[in-house]
Formats: C-alpha cells, sequence, structure tokens
C-alpha cells in the first residue's frame, strides 16, 4: 500500500473521542479515500491464482460430455470404446452413482448426470464425467462417447411452453412461478388518464462473460473425508451445501476454497464444476482439474433472462403518473436457478423511481429447452428499465415535456411508496441524481 | 452522414435479497501478536473490491492503517457465512458486519486498556495501533502488545460482528411493509452520434449521477459505474447470444460481442452522498443499479438522433438501417 | 494480503502422450514443396497459425502432419520486380501497415491490414494466410481484388500464376491443388495515379470480423478514370470483384459518375445472405452508402 | 521435438509438441501463470505475450513456432515489492478489477508506450483493442496507461541528467 501515514495528519482528528459528530464525520481517514486496492498487487504481477492456475501433481483431467439435443430422452449411452482409449482413467455416467442427488440454486431440478430413460433438458446438460491422464485423451474420449435419444418437441418459446399442449419440461409444468402485483384502481385510472400508452418490449440472452472461464481442481482427503474443492463461487456457503447435499455429504465434509475469482457477473452464482469434481476425486483419489473452454462455458452456464415486458402507462394532463399495468414472461430455460427471483424482481421495479397509485403486474418465469437463464448484474431490473425508461420517454414526448422534467414531476421523494407497498422511509436523493445528471450533462431537454 | 442524439435514463434497484429472505453477514477480527489485524469474511471479491472495502471500514473503526489488514476470505471452513456477493450486497451486508466487529473490537481495546492503565475510557485514547493515557502518549501500549497480554489471561483479542435487517415477503398481491433493506438511484446521460450509412453507433459521452449515501472508496465506485455502464451499453447495442431450436449460434467470443476499449465513451460522474442509510458509514450498493440505466438511456438516444423507437435489444446496425430506411420511406410518402 | 498458492504451478516439464506423427519446419521453400508433394492434403499447413488454431481448438492433437512455414524467410519479403510488386505469401497484416512500399503505391491493402483483428493477431497472421482460408470475410481479399492481384502457386515441379478473381471458388474454398503452396502474391504498378478507399463496417470497432468490405481503386489519365478496381466481401460466398460497376466507370470522370446510381447498382450486383453479423437486407442497403461513401473519399483525395 | 526459446530473460532449452500451444508451455511447462486463456481464440487477449517485440496470441502459437522466439510475460515486467511503472501505475489509477484481463493489458500498454511514449487518448484505446476486459469499462485502464506514459518520460529524463 502507498504511504498513507504521510496523508494521516491531512484527515485524523487527534483527541477522536471528544470530538462532535461534524469533527468525526470531516476527520474519517480512510473511508471515502481512494485507497488502493488491496489485491492490485498480485493481479498486477500475474501472481493472483485464479483456479485455472492451480495444480497438483499427479493430477488428473476432467471433460464432460454433454447433451447432444435440447430436449430429448437418452436411451442409451456407450463408453465402450471411449474408455479404451490410452490415459482414461475413469468415465463416470448416472448408473455408477445411484445415490446423488439433483441440484439448484432456488429449486433443485438439475440432474448431475443424465441416466437413460431420463431427459436431457438443454445442450449443457451432462451425460459423463471423463476423467484421464491427459487434457487430450480426455477430449479424445469424450468425442468417441456414443449416445442414442429418442427426441422431444424443442421448446424455444415462452408463449409456446405456456400453451395447454406444450410438453412438460419438468413434471409440474412450464410455469416456474408466477407472481403478482396489485395496487389502487388501474382500470379507473386508465379511464381517467390523459394518455395512455401501451409497449411490447423483448430483451435478449446475454452471457456474464467474466473473463474468466469455469474451472476448478478438487481432491479427496479420505482420511478425514473432507473433499477439497478450488473454484469460483459468489456464494461460498450456498454452493457448499447444494454440493453437500446432491453427494449426501455433511457440510463439514465439503470444503470449498475460493481463489482469486476472474469475474463472475451473477454467472458464478450457480454450481458449474464442483459436483462434477468432487465426484471425480472422491472415485479416483486423485486431484482433478475441470475447466471449461469459452463454448463450454457460454452454453452450459446461465443466462440473463429474455424477458417479454408489456408495459401499458397512463398519465393524466398534468403529466403525472396515473396508472400502470405491466406483464413480464421471462425465460428461464431449462432449469430453474435464479429464474422463479429474477423475473418478479424486474416487475417489482416495473414503474421504475416514479410515484404511480395504480398498479397491476404479473409476472412468469417459463421452462424452456434453452440455455438456462439465472443472475446476472441488475437481476431482471435491467430488462424493466429498458421498458419503463422509454414509457417515461415516450410519454414525456406524447406530452410536450422535456423527458428531465418529466422525470422530475415523478419521481420518488421520501416517503414515496415502491409497488410493493413499501414506504421509503429514508435515504432517497433520486430527484437530486436526475438535478446533477442535468447539470453534469448541461441538459437542456434533449439535443445538445 | 452522423446525427448526434442524447438520452437520460433514471433507475432505481432495490438491494439485498429482500422479500423476507433471510439475508445476513458475518465477520471477525483478530488483532496478532505479529503486528495483522486479520478480518475474516466469506464475501467473495469478484473483483468489485469488497476486500478493500473492508479494510478501510475497519481502518477507520480501529484507527490505524489499512496497510495492516490480512483479509481472510473464501473458505468454508475458516469463515462464516456472509451471504452472496450479489444482489449488490456486500459493501451495505459484510460491510456492517465487519464495522460491527470492528466496534466490538474497539470496545474491547478500550476495555483492556483501562485494565492496564488502571483507568477508564475518557482518559484512555487510541489512535494508529496504541493505547495510552491522554497526558502520556509516550507510554503507550501498542495493540501488537495487547494482543499478546490478552493472549497471556487466556483471552483472544477478537471480535465478530452480523448484520440481519429484516425485509418482509410479499403477499399474493406483492405488498409488504418493507420489501427491500433499501433503494439506490441513478440517473444517466448518454451522448451518441447514428452513423446513417451504416446503422452503427458511436458513443461519445456518459454523465452519472448516483444515489449511493457514501462512498466508501470513490474510485473504486468510479470503476463500478463506468464497468456497469459498458455491460449496460453491450446490452443495448451488440451483445445477444443467440440461441435457434436450443442450440448456441455464436457460443464464443468471435460473434458474441462486448464492447471494446475503442467502443466506450468518455465518463463523467457525480456522487450524491448524503450518508442517510443504514449501511456502513451510510454507503448503499452500487454494483448492480451501475448497469441498468444504460440500454434505456441508450434507446432515447437513439430515438433523440434518429426519430425512431426501438422496443428490441439489441439495437444493433442491422436494425437500426432498416429502421431509417423505412422512415424514409414514410415520410417520402 | 492474498496468501500465494503453494499449489501454483512450478516449472513441470511433463509431455502428454501426442498423436501426431511429423512435423514438418523446413527452412527452405524447395524442401517445402517437396513435403507438400508428398503428403498432400495430410499436411496442414501452419503459416500465421491464427485461422489453424482456432479452427483446430481443442482437436490440435489430432493433427497428424503439420507444415509449418514460420522458417522460410524467402517469403517474408515485399520487393519491386517488373514493375510489379511481389508480396511473400509469410507477410504479415502487421508487415503491410508498417512498410512504406505497400503505404505508398497499395494504401487500400495497408488500411485493410490496419484493420484486421487485433494487434495480437496482425502480428502473426499473414496474407498468404487470409487468402488461403479464403474467407468471404476475409479483410485482405477486396482489396487484393481491387488491385487485380495474382497469386502465384508453387509445387515441386513447377508453378502456375491464378488471378485472384478466379482464386476463391466459394466459402472456405479455392482452386488450390493439394501439392500446392501460395508462395506470392503480386500486384502491377501504375504510372498512373491511382486512388482508392477502403471501408469496413462491423459491429464494433475493432477486434471484429467485417459485416461487410468495400475496397475501390481507380487509376486517372488527367481526369480521366482508365481502370477502376471494385470489390466487396462477406457479400456473397466469397469475396466479389464488380465488373460491371467498374465497367461503367471506365472512360468516365469523377464529376460524370452518378454516384446514387452506382451505389444501387452494387446493390443489385451482390448476393448476401442473413448471418449473424447483419441482414441480407443489412448488407445490401449498406452497400449502396458505403459505395457512396468511398466514391466521395475518392473525389476528395483527387482533388486535394 | 526441442525448442529453444528466451523467456522474461532467460535462455530455455524445451521438449514440446505440435499440439502444445505457447499459452499451454507457459503456463504448465514454466508455471507462468500470468499468461490466462480466455477464449483460446485470439479474441480476448487474455493470453498475450510480447513475442520478439510484438504484440502475440500466445494460444494461437504452436510451441515449435516459438523456437528461437523471446518471450516477455507479466512476470518478466517487475515484482510486488519492485513494480514496473506500468504496473504501479494499473494500480494507483483503479485499473484492476477481477484482474483476469490484466497482465494481457499491462503487455499491451508496454508495447504501445515502447513504440509510442507519448501517445494521445485514441492511440491508447487502439494500443489495447486486442484486450477485453469485462469489468472496468476500460476507462481506469486507459488513464493507468497515461499515467505510466508520464512516469515512464519522468524516469526517462532522471536517467538523462
Amino acid at each position: 500500500m502507498t504511504d498513507q501515514n504521510k496523508r494521516i495528519k491531512d484527515y485524523f482528528c487527534k483527541h477522536t473521542t471528544r470530538c462532535t459528530i461534524e469533527g468525526v464525520k470531516k476527520s474519517k481517514r480512510f473511508v471515502g479515500h481512494d485507497i488502493l486496492k488491496a489485491d492490485a498487487w498480485d493481479k498486477v504481477t500475474g501472481e493472483a491464482v485464479y483456479p485455472d492456475d492451480i495444480s497438483f501433481d499427479d493430477m488428473l483431467h476432467i471433460k464432460i460430455k454433454r447433451a447432444v439435443h435440447p430436449h430429448a430422452i437418452l436411451k442409451d449411452i456407450d463408453i465402450s470404446r471411449a474408455k479404451k482409449v490410452q490415459g482414461v482413467v475413469d468415465i463416470i455416467v448416472a448408473e455408477d452413482i445411484p445415490d446423488v442427488r439433483q441440484f439448484g440454486l432456488i429449486i433443485r431440478d438439475q440432474p448431475v448426470l443424465i441416466a437413460p430413460g431420463e431427459k436431457m433438458r438443454y445442450m449443457g446438460d451432462a451425460l459423463a464425467i471423463i476423467v484421464a491422464e491427459t487434457k487430450e485423451a480426455a477430449k479424445k474420449a469424450r468425442d468417441l462417447i456414443q449416445v442414442k435419444v429418442e427426441e422431444l418437441e424443442v421448446i424455444t418459446d415462452p408463449f409456446r411452453a405456456m400453451e395447454a399442449d406444450a410438453p412438460n419440461i419438468h413434471p409440474d409444468g412450464n410455469i416456474v412461478i408466477t407472481h403478482h402485483l396489485n395496487r389502487g384502481d388501474v382500470d379507473e385510472a386508465f379511464k381517467n388518464s390523459a394518455i395512455v400508452e401501451e409497449n411490447r418490449y423483448q430483451t435478449q440472452f446475454i452471457d456474464q462473460l467474466p473473463m474468466q472461464n469455469e474451472a476448478g481442481v478438487a481432491l479427496y482427503d479420505e482420511r478425514h473425508g473432507v473433499v477439497d474443492i478450488w473454484a469460483a463461487t459468489q456464494w461460498l456457503h450456498d454452493t457448499q451445501a447444494d454440493v453437500a447435499q446432491s453427494l449426501r455429504l455433511s457440510k463439514d465434509q465439503v470444503r470449498i476454497i475460493q481463489p482469486t475469482i476472474g469475474g463472475a457477473f451473477g454467472k458464478k452464482e450457480d454450481v458449474s464444476v464442483h459436483i462434477h469434481l468432487a465426484i471425480a476425486a472422491m472415485r479416483t483419489g486423485r486431484p482433478v482439474k475441470l475447466c471449461f473452454t469459452r463454448e463450454e462455458s457460454m452454453i452450459t452456464q446461465s443466462k440473463r433472462h429474455p424477458i417479454t415486458i408489456i408495459n401499458k402507462t397512463g398519465v393524466d394532463r398534468d403529466g403525472y403518473l396515473t396508472a400502470w399495468e405491466t406483464k413480464f414472461v421471462g425465460d428461464t430455460g431449462a432449469y430453474a436457478s435464479s429464474g422463479p427471483a429474477v423475473v418478479h424482481k424486474g416487475m417489482y421495479h416495473a414503474t421504475g423511481p416514479y410515484n404511480c397509485p395504480n398498479l397491476r403486474g404479473v409476472s412468469h418465469a417459463v421452462y424452456t429447452n434453452n440455455t438456462y437463464a439465472g443472475a446476472m448484474r441488475g437481476f431482471g431490473t435491467a430488462q424493466g428499465a429498458f421498458a419503463y425508461e422509454q414509457q417515461m420517454d415516450i410519454l414525456a414526448h406524447k406530452l410536450n415535456i422535456d423527458p428531465a422534467e418529466f422525470r422530475l414531476k415523478n419521481i420518488y421523494q421520501k416517503d414515496s411508496i415502491t409497488p410493493n407497498g413499501q414506504q421509503l422511509t429514508h435515504s432517497v436523493n433520486a430527484e437530486e441524481t436526475i438535478k446533477r445528471v442535468m447539470e453534469l450533462s448541461d441538459w437542456k431537454g434533449g439535443r445538445k | 452522414m452522423k446525427k448526434f442524439g442524447r438520452g437520460m435514463a433514471t433507475i432505481m434497484f432495490g438491494f439485498g435479497y429482500g422479500e423476507g429472505f433471510p439475508d445476513h453477514s458475518i465477520a471477525s477480527i483478530e488483532i496478532k501478536e505479529d503486528e495483522r489485524i486479520v478480518i475474516r469474511t466469506a464475501a467473495a471479491d469478484v473483483g468489485q473490491g469488497v476486500i478493500t472495502t473492508v479494510i478501510q471500514i475497519a481502518a477507520e473503526i480501529l484507527r490505524i492503517n489499512p496497510n495492516y489488514f490480512e483479509v481472510v476470505q473464501g473458505d468454508t471452513h475458516k469463515t462464516k457465512n456472509s451471504g452472496s456477493t450479489s444482489a449488490t450486497r456486500q459493501t451495505y451486508f459484510t460491510g456492517n458486519a465487519v464495522k460491527k466487529a470492528a466496534e466490538d473490537m474497539l470496545a474491547n481495546l478500550y476495555h483492556y486498556g483501562s485494565l492496564e492503565f488502571r483507568s477508564n475510557h475518557p482518559e484512555i485514547a487510541i489512535e494508529d495501533g496504541r493505547i495510552y493515557m491522554y497526558d502520556d502518549p509516550d507510554d503507550y501500549i501498542s495493540y501488537w502488545e495487547m494482543a499478546e497480554r490478552v493472549k497471556e489471561r487466556g483471552e483472544k483479542l477478537e471480535a465478530e460482528g452480523s448484520f440481519f435487517p429484516v425485509t418482509y415477503s410479499p403477499d399474493e398481491n406483492g405488498q409488504a411493509d418493507k420489501v427491500y433493506v433499501a433503494y439506490t438511484f441513478l440517473s444517466q446521460v448518454i451522448d451518441i452520434e447514428i452513423d446513417t450509412d451504416t446503422g452503427t453507433i458511436d458513443l461519445l459521452d456518459v454523465y452519472s449521477a448516483i444515489d449511493l449515501g457514501k462512498a466508501i472508496n470513490p474510485k473504486n465506485v468510479e470503476g463500478q459505474i463506468e464497468g456497469g455502464t459498458v455491460q449496460g451499453l453491450g446490452m443495448g447495442m451488440m451483445e445477444d447470444q443467440v440461441i435457434r431450436n436450443g442450440k448456441t449460434l455464436n457460443a464464443g467470443m468471435t460473434d458474441y460481442l462486448v464492447p471494446t476499449s475503442v467502443d466506450v465513451p468518455k465518463f463523467k460522474h457525480y456522487l450524491v452522498e448524503e450518508e442517510d442509510s443504514e449501511g456502513p458509514f451510510g454507503a448503499k450498493g452500487v454494483g448492480e443499479p451501475t448497469l441498468i440505466a444504460a440500454a434505456p438511456a441508450l434507446a432515447n438516444a437513439v430515438y433523440d438522433a434518429i426519430g425512431v423507437r426501438f422496443f428490441e435489444l439489441p439495437i444493433s446496425p442491422s436494425k437500426i438501417k432498416k429502421a431509417l430506411k423505412e422512415k424514409e420511406k414514410e415520410e417520402n410518402s | 494480503m492474498m496468501r500465494k498458492s503453494p499449489m501454483k504451478q512450478e516449472n513441470r516439464q511433463t509431455i502428454s502422450g501426442a498423436d501426431f506423427k511429423e512435423y514438418f519446419q523446413p527452412e527452405n521453400l524447395q524442401k517445402a514443396l517437396e513435403i507438400k508433394a508428398e503428403y498432400k492434403e495430410e499436411l496442414k499447413v501452419a503459416a500465421g497459425s491464427t485461422d489453424l488454431l482456432v479452427a483446430n481448438y481443442e482437436k490440435l492433437h489430432e493433427i497428424e502432419y503439420w507444415l509449418d512455414l514460420v522458417k522460410l524467410d524467402e517469403l517474408k519479403e515485399i520487393k519491386v520486380k517488373d514493375n510489379k510488386l511481389h508480396i511473400g505469401a509469410m507477410v504479415t497484416h502487421l508487415d503491410l501497415m508498417d512498410s512504406d512500399l505497400i503505404k505508398d503505391k497499395l494504401p487500400v491493402l495497408a488500411a485493410a491490414a490496419e484493420d484486421v483483428g487485433s494487434p495480437q493477431i496482425r502480428s502473426r497472421g499473414t496474407i498468404g494466410g487470409n487468402i488461403c482460408t479464403s474467407s468471404p470475410a476475409g479483410d485482405l481479399l477486396a482489396p487484393l481484388l481491387s488491385y487485380e492481384a495474382s497469386f502465384k502457386l508453387q509445387t515441386e515441379a513447377g508453378e502456375r500464376i491464378v488471378k485472384a478473381e478466379d482464386f476463391f471458388t466459394g466459402p472456405k474454398r479455392n482452386l488450390m491443388e493439394a501439392d500446392e503452396l501460395l508462395t506470392e502474391i503480386i500486384i502491377p504498378m501504375t504510372e498512373n495515379k491511382r486512388e482508392g478507399a477502403w471501408i469496413k463496417v462491423g459491429r464494433r470497432k475493432a477486434l471484429v470480423i467485417s459485416t461487410l468490405t468495400l475496397a475501390v481503386v481507380m487509376e486517372f489519365e488527367g481526369e480521366k478514370i482508365v481502370k477502376a478496381g471494385v470489390a466487396m466481401g462477406s457479400v456473397a460466398p466469397t469475396p466479389v470483384r464488380l465488373k460491371g460497376i467498374e465497367a461503367v466507370m471506365i472512360d468516365q470522370t469523377l464529376k460524370d459518375l452518378d454516384y446514387k446510381a452506382l451505389g444501387k447498382e452494387v446493390k443489385s450486383s451482390i448476393n448476401p445472405i442473413d448471418d449473424l453479423r447483419g441482414t441480407k437486407e443489412y448488407r445490401e442497403d449498406v452497400a449502396v452508402d458505403v459505395m457512396v461513401r468511398a466514391l466521395n473519399e475518392i473525389e476528395r483525395k483527387v482533388s486535394s | 521435438m526441442q525448442i529453444t526459446i528466451t523467456v522474461n530473460g532467460a535462455k530455455r532449452e524445451l521438449e514440446v509438441t505440435p499440439y502444445t500451444r505457447l499459452l499451454d508451455l507457459l503456463r504448465e511447462d514454466l508455471g507462468l501463470t500470468g499468461v490466462k486463456e480466455g477464449c483460446g481464440k485470439g479474441e480476448c487477449g487474455a493470453c498475450t505475450v510480447i513475442m520478439n517485440g510484438e504484440l502475440t496470441a500466445s494460444c494461437l502459437v504452436p510451441a515449435p513456432q516459438a523456437d528461437q522466439a523471446e518471450i516477455v510475460t507479466v512476470e518478466g515486467l517487475g515484482t510486488k515489492d519492485d513494480l514496473h511503472p506500468i504496473q504501479e501505475s494499473f494500480v494507483e489509477a483503479g485499473a484492476v478489477q477481477c484482474g483476469y484481463c490484466i497482465p494481457g493489458m499491462v503487455l499491451a500498454s508496454k508495447r504501445l508506450l515502447d513504440e509510442k511514449p507519448k501517445p494521445t487518448e485514441k492511440e491508447v484505446r487502439y494500443g489495447l483493442s486486442g484486450n477485453i476486459c469485462r469489468c472496468t469499462g476500460y476507462a481506469k485502464i486507459i488513464d493507468a496507461v497515461m499515467l505510466a506514459a508520464d512516469k515512464l518520460a519522468v524516469e526517462g529524463s532522471d536517467s538523462n541528467d
């Protein structure tokens, strides 16, 4: 760290305990200052250890054989040729691990390996874990595994998934979860509105694209019965719990050690390499390593939800919001992941930071055979903002008001009520952000 | 031809898991005889800087240079649950947990200090790793000596703090008293130029004002705004994982495009610091809110530039060019 | 603050079992041609490797026979001979960008080289590789067509010269025989004033595969256009030379030309497809406008 | 097969296979894990090294093609206790978040500043255009390179005194 001592006199009030509150506030020495990042030194020299930088002697390499069709019943998996590849140590299929349970962030709906008779639901589903002395041998064996499937209708659109005759991707149906919002009298308010604007918005699949792909190393400490996993996760203890329940171990038997994390943005909330690593380490008794390729990462791990948003927004003649009706339909893909929380969090923010007394909303997270969608920075509200902030702009133009002024008219103040009925009791400085950004950009109602 | 456009967006983000989901963080601090102060937290530093944030908070409370701190982080067997690095929650939750642990530690320094000096708090001063009586600063006990002495008592100079605010689960109408612990607000203005020949967008300037209570580390906050905004702009104009019939057509960075150093705009920021939240030193979370305004502000800027609304993301050159053509047709007919 | 992991890899030096049978790294062209004659299509030819390693990602170990041209210094030269520019096939994009000769005589090619991928790709990728990969999006290909380049294809026994416009036969296909190597790119020089324009359209500003490229080269006697080369990339299964457009320009002055009409002519002479990088419609519409832009640019250069 | 390469100033004779990429050779055989793999296809710049003076995607170099080459990786610049001015600038400018792109960024900056000691902002942007960063939005990285240019200029003028 640079020489902080030099600066101490500038910021430190000597008789700290006897200062007034005001004095304390001004005397902050470290908070509010540009202290250099503690981990930066390791990172600029290449010394920081990321998951894929870890290796052990005698370490084996893993590759995963993945689904061959986005929605199909596995009829047969033949690993006989793959097993003959020189250097292959173990090929693990579902029947080798009959006790292993499904995993998942909110709903445990993801199988560790697909067994014959079961369904693969997207291209990232795992069919076999190949463990070999070299990466090359593992790749070669993976490509020699032969799979027979019975293809089913591939559901790519959540609206198709919600139709009565659509095949169920999971036993309980394709709608994972539905939430509602209701406040005030929306129909009456629309009737009394000067302008009502309705639009349908559509967002896309986005990959969080952290620079470091999912990777990890595991080691089984047979003496203590503990499997050590070095891999990234955004929530250490939750991943530990998910791995432990899946493998029917106690939490103490699963130790997860976090190396330096090469970015996450929501993508590293879900289990990725962890369970496969643990299984391979426990079966082979040797250290094992699994690194996803970029392609594998994009196909296998979570996405930002594409959400269809239908917004109907009313204003009165004076430019105040009167009513807002919204519908969110989110494509959560093959597995729930964070989907049951993402889509309605988006809806809960559907009006943006604007006062609106009458509100009606419904949200659905829906299964399809696309790569599953989960968490990504913004968590449903980024999709929602694309819709509500265009609604605001459109209405401002229709009202012939400066879009900034229109926002200021409706912006939350202290004690405003959110769509959830939450009264904002403190720290509501939204208005100031608009005023400040107007100043900063020399805002003149649109073009410079 | 190049057409200038400017768009604004204002967003809010309720952070923490909220919705009645149990959401907490536990952290501990230990002062060691070997001149180290160890903070233990399971909070994952994904690059956003929670390690530095908690050091700053603890250093502030314990009145000692951040150099002395070491963060033990990311080991299920060495740390207690800190919740996830998501929901924009670590500065607020783990920041508060560390602050509480540090406050407990400070109180203990006073406690043990008063025993050593046979005095009481008002006469004792603590600063820069030294405990002493106000009237005799030269006769001090260092934190490290104190750790040694506490150890001799068969105790440890260690403190734990946790933060566990309550939220409520919304009812069937989505209503509850407190759904999220607090909200961060951000307004952004984005200036662009559209090349009408190619339908491509040039990003010029981005102006941001964020209501974050308090910036624990202003430069790192700026880094969050810039990084988040660029991700949001990627969402707005180029990012699109194309999945057709269940298969990804652009798995890889050749055709899944994110902005490069040549694509990104210039930034100006304003931090609204009212220090009025219940986070550490009044801070609120900033991670996610920094992304959210960019795509809508961009869409509004595109409308300002060419008079066309785009309801579907991303706003790609193909879409812009097509819209320009249709608009021209419309205007001619 | 962070502890250094004890598990971090140290010098390990273990080599896993190999499938490859031969890795040839000849030091002269004759030897390379002999190897090519013997192994033909079994060989994977490595020039800058920037395409080869992408195409064979995760299956490099399956390549049995390699022919590495990296030590053929005779293919790394740029020189003038018989009033023609000879560019060795192993000349990199960076070499092209930095060569005064290329910048002076073939500015459109130099500009295209500067738009290839990234600095990391330009330092290794070669002109020969760009040609042999024969991607319709290869950035150097439209300029080579518009400069009327020819390619020297050599075998152990002899050589032939093929015009660039005849070389490309389909997406990633060309008329090279299995025993041939591309050794040289030959471009005629001229005493006439020659001006040109290069336009690359992509979905971001750097590190991007072209959605569309356009290279226009014109030779003037006085104000009269005596020769024209117009070529595009990513608008058909191969990079294409638009001879119909060129014919309209010949013997005209720039003033005589109706830029917009020419642009529309371009649109009707190309056959793009919808793909991830842009729609067919987009490419057609952009073709019109970039043609106009290119002609305006040439007009500016000529008058200055 | 055997190759000879000079890595960060030290000459090495190494046994390689053609499917060993320079990236694998540096990371796995030489333990230089500051060289990162982000995509394996030359599209992200995380594996950037300076090879014979030029920026190179080490994921696209078969090891035998590196025979006789001079390679500089981030480990060849400075150490934690003695940072290179470029590394120091990255720390001070707040240019580091997750850090995965940073070794490549530092090397791209070095190559740029070796050629253009006083770059314009535009030149910096183009100089870094082969290196994707997903965290920072590049602003602080661009600041860092400008800061490094200043530092190196001061250093250069000092040594000329």
